[in-house]
């Protein structure tokens, strides 16, 4: 195991962490290595959000949303299960591990658990190396030109 | 002119006089050799211009949502243009009381790249019959087995009749096998990680972004497709392997619970890039988790559209779901 | 206990079950069966030398299972007769207890259960109460999170001769808690499992709190309320020692308890009413003071005994307000919860008015019973002929009549209360009742729409419940229609569809068939019976294309004066809103109908003597000035 | 007899019925997520007994007519089993009667390049979206999505489940944003 700390994506569903020392550990103590995206609902995220993520050179992609049953807009995370599990399977197929996607479905009285999956999954990423299956995208110059 | 032709015509002749449709979409008669066109007849009168064969390669129902949705169309439709049809209904890009589909059972069609590969380009004309293509070329004539020749999408065929035509002309198929299409996903599924990828990056990675395939799609009709979105700017627009890799993983996903394996996009393109094993995977995963082929009537929402708790029967056996 | 165990009149039978009670009061045959003890009565001295050798544990139910008990035990300390018992669900014939036991030979592995039938008076039922097991409550976390703990289990942590011999710790650590909450109204109050108030738990909280805040002061305790319930004799005072020693009282229901998966520790989240705003506080032990429920065999002990069980499953009194410690059925009494979640006083004062009314019945060489009572013509009765019938049988809500195919019918008359449901139901007439007599109602029913019926609204109303709900409306001053023509009876039980025929076939405007709401029923399943007739009648004048809202059906309690009021005037616009030329045609179309059902009418005994006496008071009636 | 008033009003439209049950107990406040993490004067107790004591104006300007999303936490716990979300649900429905605005950034639609495939319709919680007709410069007279902002709650699903990105939700939560937010972790020193 290396001590490389691989960038990590983390989705969070507005809602999703009910106690309020998660959220702020969340909010305000997230390693460095960790990116906070706060999104209304899990139903809000766009392929194209993890694509961007993935295609950025984040090495690994944390959803949590609320319990399916549980969703704060009814069912955002159920549409938000089909089409992202959907997506997550789809880009395995073409060789990018679905490991590095992760779905945290936390329920109100889950409390502290998010610290101990970020951690898990810092922990399999490190496991799995460095993605390559993808090709980064080049950042812009100033003025929107390529390097 | 072959029987099914004259059929054709007749009953295009037909809803054309009586003022049935406002147009007839179907093909005609090529300027370059093996290449039929697509045809828009307003007129009877441009009717012996038609003309159907095997190597009519469009899909049809492209050109659909490029008229308004009064306009009373008369469509040429084989098993997969009559599903994107249904697709595209679903989506209220026009409503099924004005069209009028002419459907025809599907031979199959031939891919004109083979044919050349065979016979080279110097083609004077050729005839297409039930099992055997007849190729006049400058010094030969060849006569060639039709099966063989068929687009790999078309031998793979699971529907080659029209489900919801107006009319039939010529008498249906029998269906094909659907094991065909699966065990291309699953022999693909069986490569290591790093054949999958390297398969995928040897494919994506000679697009030249020329569109072609979103051009010969029915179902790629968005007024302003993501890559050309600027706010904001979701992938890289060029030919580097990040822009391209992009482009063919969303166009291949946005096309989950819609394509319908006509294999459109693969022959339109120039590159000769293999695309239908990416659509034909969403297309597996939503008939295997519910049930749902694309264009199968004209009622159904694709699974996208829906949601229900159950899901997670599928979903959580992966041990990716905590 | 033990004194009662030493009265010489009063035989104690521990480990029995009621397995039969037949007869009525003054006459009752209880088979009993007296469950084997593997341990002899008469020979154990209670001394425990066989708990002691005994190797198996099994879990103590009267610990809330928080300490072991052995195959060979008493259920508890106090246990009174104090004699042994093994299990034979754990007992694994080791036989060291006979060993043990020696010379006193008490131990008798061949003992088997007994049946035993006896001869009894009266009955007191005290069966008690159990209690709600939040573990559904999944917000609460119980049996999830190791420091929730119910009431009962708080109560043998706090008890001295408990499994912890009185010191309080927490399961989850042995630790000694600091801060300590209480949530009332666990399950209680709640329409999802117990929608009535369980009576006792804020005072039994209040209690808990006190003792641990006596024994331990430095203990932080807050309870968890909706509303504070101490209306009794110094239970005011108590709760407010109880803000005085310092104890937190935060209104709000708690909506969900998380845990700190690595301390134990639990958080309460809740909305403190009074500051309008969400707070979550940090406990080290929560106990859940849940909601006061039947025994699980309520049901089962409520058909072996015939009577009845109010909504909430407790038993049902005669009479809540007068006669609360009677059973519907005679010689039967309740004392204490198993009537309804009651404190110790409260159970206390029932079961000494139980005991009296038990001895009224114990010391009287004869019973009075109410004369209302059903008779048996038998030879109208089909069953005397030979035809098998039964109906009677099975719509006394008493069991009261005893049936046999080929014999007439008979009443039970001890048992009869005089519902008239027996009476209403038989479809060959051929039982009356004393004072509600079929000629009597008709009479009634004759004279009441002798004048102008089709402007009449008659009224069936039961005795109980909807005859006190007009008597209320009219005390009341509540306004309505004077057409109103009320007959009373003693339970829409009785009233027979003929009644409602003969109404209609005379032209009567309106009928109304009100009686008690369900619950309300004095006759146990009377109201039941009524309604499914109601429900039947209903369906018939449907079918003749009646105008609707002519016939209707209400049950109005005794309390609901303006419910009365309101249906009375409702019925009487329906009236009003019908051209009345409309109103005599239809009264006119119908009247062959009614008529055909009414044929067998004049052949009861009685009925045509007495209608032929009515006519002479419809005559003088009719002959008034103003009359038609 | 009283006057028919804003009680009146809100029992009589369905999932108002229970309204006069809540004996304030306030489980579905502390339950509520919005009162957690977005608007502490969130507190549909209050709102109820606003109601019952005909506090129109105040009922109708309060966070929580606009803020409660029907999630439905609330009514599994509520001891009374009031359909919270329903009675919040019909006060809304009168509020936006009365004119009301929700203070909610809800999503909006371009109409340049809607297609009107009706997946947003067919995916919204809310009902929120229809397609209709609309005369559009450079586009015609053609069928596109809108919004009703009356019942929109701004959740995004359109937004994700949109293929040509032509509805999203404003202001935060934008594709912009989200995406932007990603960039700059990303790649600090040039956008992507």
């Amino acid at each position: 195991m290396t001590d490389h700390k691989p960038k990590i994506a983390f989705f969070q569903c507005h809602w999703c962490l009910y106690a309020p020392e998660d959220q702020e550990w969340v909010d305000r103590r997230l390693p460095d290595n960790i990116r906070l995206i706060k999104v209304p609902c899990t139903g809000r995220i766009d392929p194209l959000f993890v694509l961007n993520a993935v295609q950025g050179g984040a090495e690994g992609v944390v959803i949590s949303g609320c319990l399916p049953e549980k969703c704060h807009y009814k069912e955002g995370n159920l549409a938000a299960r089909r089409q992202l599990q959907e997506f997550s399977s789809f880009m395995d197929y073409i060789g990018y591990d679905e490991a590095r996607l992760r779905f945290v479905w936390l329920d109100l009285q889950d409390r502290g658990r998010i610290q101990r999956e970020l951690a898990d999954f810092e922990n399999q990423l490190q496991q799995l190396g460095s993605a390559e299956a993808l090709a980064a995208r080049q950042p812009l110059e100033e003025g929107g030109a390529h390097e | 002119m072959s029987e099914l032709e004259q059929k054709i015509r007749s009953e295009a002749e037909r809803l054309l006089k009586e003022g049935l449709v406002d147009v007839v979409i179907a093909f005609r008669k090529e300027d370059a050799p093996l290449r039929p066109q697509p045809a828009f007849f307003t007129h009877p009168e441009d009717l012996e211009n038609l003309t159907y064969n095997g190597l009519c390669a469009n899909n049809l129902a492209n050109y659909l949502t490029r008229y308004p949705r009064e306009t009373r169309i008369g469509m040429l439709v084989r098993g997969c243009e009559n599903r994107s049809v249904n697709a595209l209904i679903v989506e209220k890009q026009h409503s099924r009381e004005n069209l009028y589909l002419i459907g025809i059972p599907c031979t199959g069609i031939i891919d004109w790249r083979k044919v050349i590969a065979l016979t080279g380009e110097d083609i004077l004309g050729y005839e297409d019959t039930d099992s055997t293509l007849i190729v006049r070329a400058r010094h030969q004539t060849f006569r060639l087995p039709r099966q063989e020749l068929l687009h790999p999408s078309c031998q793979r065929c699971v529907h080659p009749n029209p489900l919801s035509a107006d009319i039939l002309l010529g008498e249906a198929l029998p269906e094909g096998d659907p094991t065909l299409i699966r065990a291309r996903v699953e022999s693909f599924e069986a490569l290591s990680r790093e054949e999958r990828t390297a398969f995928f990056r040897q494919e994506a990675e000679r697009c030249i972004r020329c569109y072609a395939c979103r051009e010969a799609c029915p179902m790629c009709y968005c007024e302003e497709c993501f890559v050309d979105h600027n706010t904001p700017r979701w992938t890289e627009s060029g030919t580097t392997p990040a822009g391209t890799h992009a482009w063919h993983i969303i166009r291949a996903f946005h096309q989950t619970g819609r394509c319908t394996s006509c294999g459109a996009c693969e022959r339109a393109c120039p590159m000769d890039i293999q695309m239908t094993y990416l659509t034909d995977k969403l297309g597996k995963d939503m008939w295997d988790y519910y049930q749902f082929a694309a264009g199968m009537d004209d009622k159904t929402q694709p699974p996208f559209a829906a949601f229900t708790m159950d899901d997670k029967k599928h979903f959580q056996a992966g041990g990716k779901l905590s | 206990m033990v004194d009662a165990a030493r009265q010489p009149l009063i035989e104690v039978k521990a480990y029995t079950e009621v397995e039969k009670v037949e007869g009525f009061v003054g006459n009752f045959k209880v088979t009993l069966r007296e469950k084997a003890k593997y341990v002899r009565a008469d020979r154990c001295n209670g001394c425990g030398a066989c708990a002691k050798v005994c190797p198996i544990e099994v879990p103590n139910y009267f610990e809330m299972n928080l300490a072991p008990r052995k195959a060979a035990y008493i259920p508890m300390s106090q246990s009174v007769p104090l004699i042994y018992n093994i299990d034979m669900d754990a007992c694994i014939h080791c036989y060291k207890c006979v060993e043990a036991c020696g010379p006193l030979e008490a131990i008798d592995f061949s003992m088997q259960d007994k049946i035993v039938e006896e001869e009894i008076g009266a009955i007191v039922v005290a069966t008690g109460f159990s209690h709600f097991d939040p573990t559904p409550m999944e917000e609460y976390g119980y049996n999830r999170y190791p420091n929730v703990i119910t009431a009962m289990e708080m109560e043998r942590l706090n008890n001295s001769a408990g499994p912890t011999a009185g010191s309080l710790i927490r399961p989850s650590d042995g630790k000694k808690p600091q801060k300590l909450a209480f949530i009332n109204c666990v399950g209680s109050r709640d329409k999802r499992f117990v929608e009535s108030c369980s009576n006792f738990c804020c005072m039994y909280s209040i209690k808990n709190a006190v003792l641990v805040k006596q024994m331990y002061p430095n203990i932080d305790v807050t309870i968890y309320y909706m509303d504070i319930r101490t209306p009794s004799k110094g239970y005011e005072e108590f709760y407010n020692r109880a803000r005085a020693m310092g104890i937190h009282f935060i209104q709000g229901r708690p909506a969900m308890i998380t845990e700190d998966s690595e301390t134990h520790n639990l958080f309460i989240h809740t909305e403190d009413i009074a500051l309008g705003k969400v707070v979550e506080h940090e406990y080290d032990m929560v106990m859940l003071n849940q909601a006061a429920v039947p025994q699980p065999d309520q049901n089962h002990m409520s058909s072996v005994l015939n009577v009845a069980q109010s909504p909430g499953g407790w038993f049902m009194e005669y009479h809540p307000k007068l006669r609360p410690m009677d059973s519907p059925t005679d010689g039967i009494f309740f004392a204490g919860a198993c009537q309804g979640p009651k404190d110790i006083p409260a159970s206390v004062a029932q079961g000494s008015a139980a005991a009296a009314r038990a001895s009224r019945v114990l010391h009287s060489k004869t019973w009075q019973i109410e004369p209302t009572i059903a008779n048996v013509w038998p030879d109208r009765c089909v069953s005397a002929q030979g035809r098998a019938c039964g109906i009677c049988e099975r719509s006394c809500p008493y069991g009261a009549i005893d049936y046999t195919q080929g014999k007439a019918a008979e009443v039970i008359t001890a048992k009869c209360h005089g519902c008239g449901a027996c009476v209403a139901e038989c479809p060959h007439d051929a039982i009356t009742q004393l004072h509600y007599t079929d000629a009597q109602i008709l009479s009634q029913i004759r004279t009441l729409l002798a004048d102008k019926p089709e402007k009449k609204i008659l009224a069936l109303r039961c005795h109980w419940c909807s005859y006190g709900g007009a008597d209320l409306a009219g005390t009341s001053h509540f306004e309505y229609t004077s057409n109103e023509r009320g007959i009373k009876v003693m339970c829409s039980a009785r009233m027979d569809a003929d009644f409602i025929y003969e109404a209609y076939r005379l032209g009567a405007g309106a009928v109304l068939y009100s009686g008690c709401h369900q619950q309300d029923c004095h006759y146990i399943t009377g109201q039941v019976i009524g309604a499914k007739r109601a429900k039947r009648l209903e369906t018939i004048f449907e079918r003749m294309n009646m105008t609707p809202g002519r016939f209707r059906v209400e049950w109005i309690s005794a309390a609901e004066g303006d419910k009365y009021a309101r249906v009375l005037n409702e019925m009487q616009a329906t009236l009003d809103a019908m051209p009345e030329a409309d109103l005599l045609a239809e009264i006119e179309r119908l009247r062959p109908e009614m008529a055909k059902r009414l044929s067998r009418l004049p052949n009861i005994p009685g009925v045509q003597r007495a209608l032929d006496h009515t006519q002479v008071v419809v005559n003088t009636i009719l002959s008034r000035e103003g009359a038609q | 007899m009283f006057k028919s008033g804003l009680a009146d009003e809100v029992r009589a439209l369905p999932g108002g019925e229970n309204l006069e049950m809540c004996y304030s107990c306030g489980t579905c406040t502390s339950k509520c997520m919005i009162q957690q993490k977005l608007e502490p004067e969130y507190n549909p107790r209050r709102l109820l007994r606003m109601v019952m004591m005909e506090m129109r104006e105040e009922s109708f300007s309060n966070p929580t007519t606009w803020l409660c999303s029907s999630c439905d936490l609330c009514y599994p716990a509520c001891p009374q089993q009031i359909h919270i979300s329903g009675v919040i649900t019909a006060v809304k429905k009168i509020a936006v009667q009365n004119g009301q605005k929700t203070p909610l950034h809800t999503a909006v639609v371009d109409q340049q390049t809607c297609v009107a495939c009706g997946l947003c319709a067919e995916v919204c919680p809310y009902e929120a979206i229809t397609i209709e007709t609309r005369k559009l410069p450079y586009r015609g007279s053609i069928p596109v999505a809108v919004v009703d902002p009356g019942l929109c709650m701004a959740c995004g699903m359109c937004g994700a489940a949109c293929r040509s990105n032509s509805i999203s939700i404003p202001a935060d939560y934008s594709d912009e944003n989200v995406v932007e937010s990603i960039w700059k972790w990303l790649n600090p020193e040039g956008a992507l």
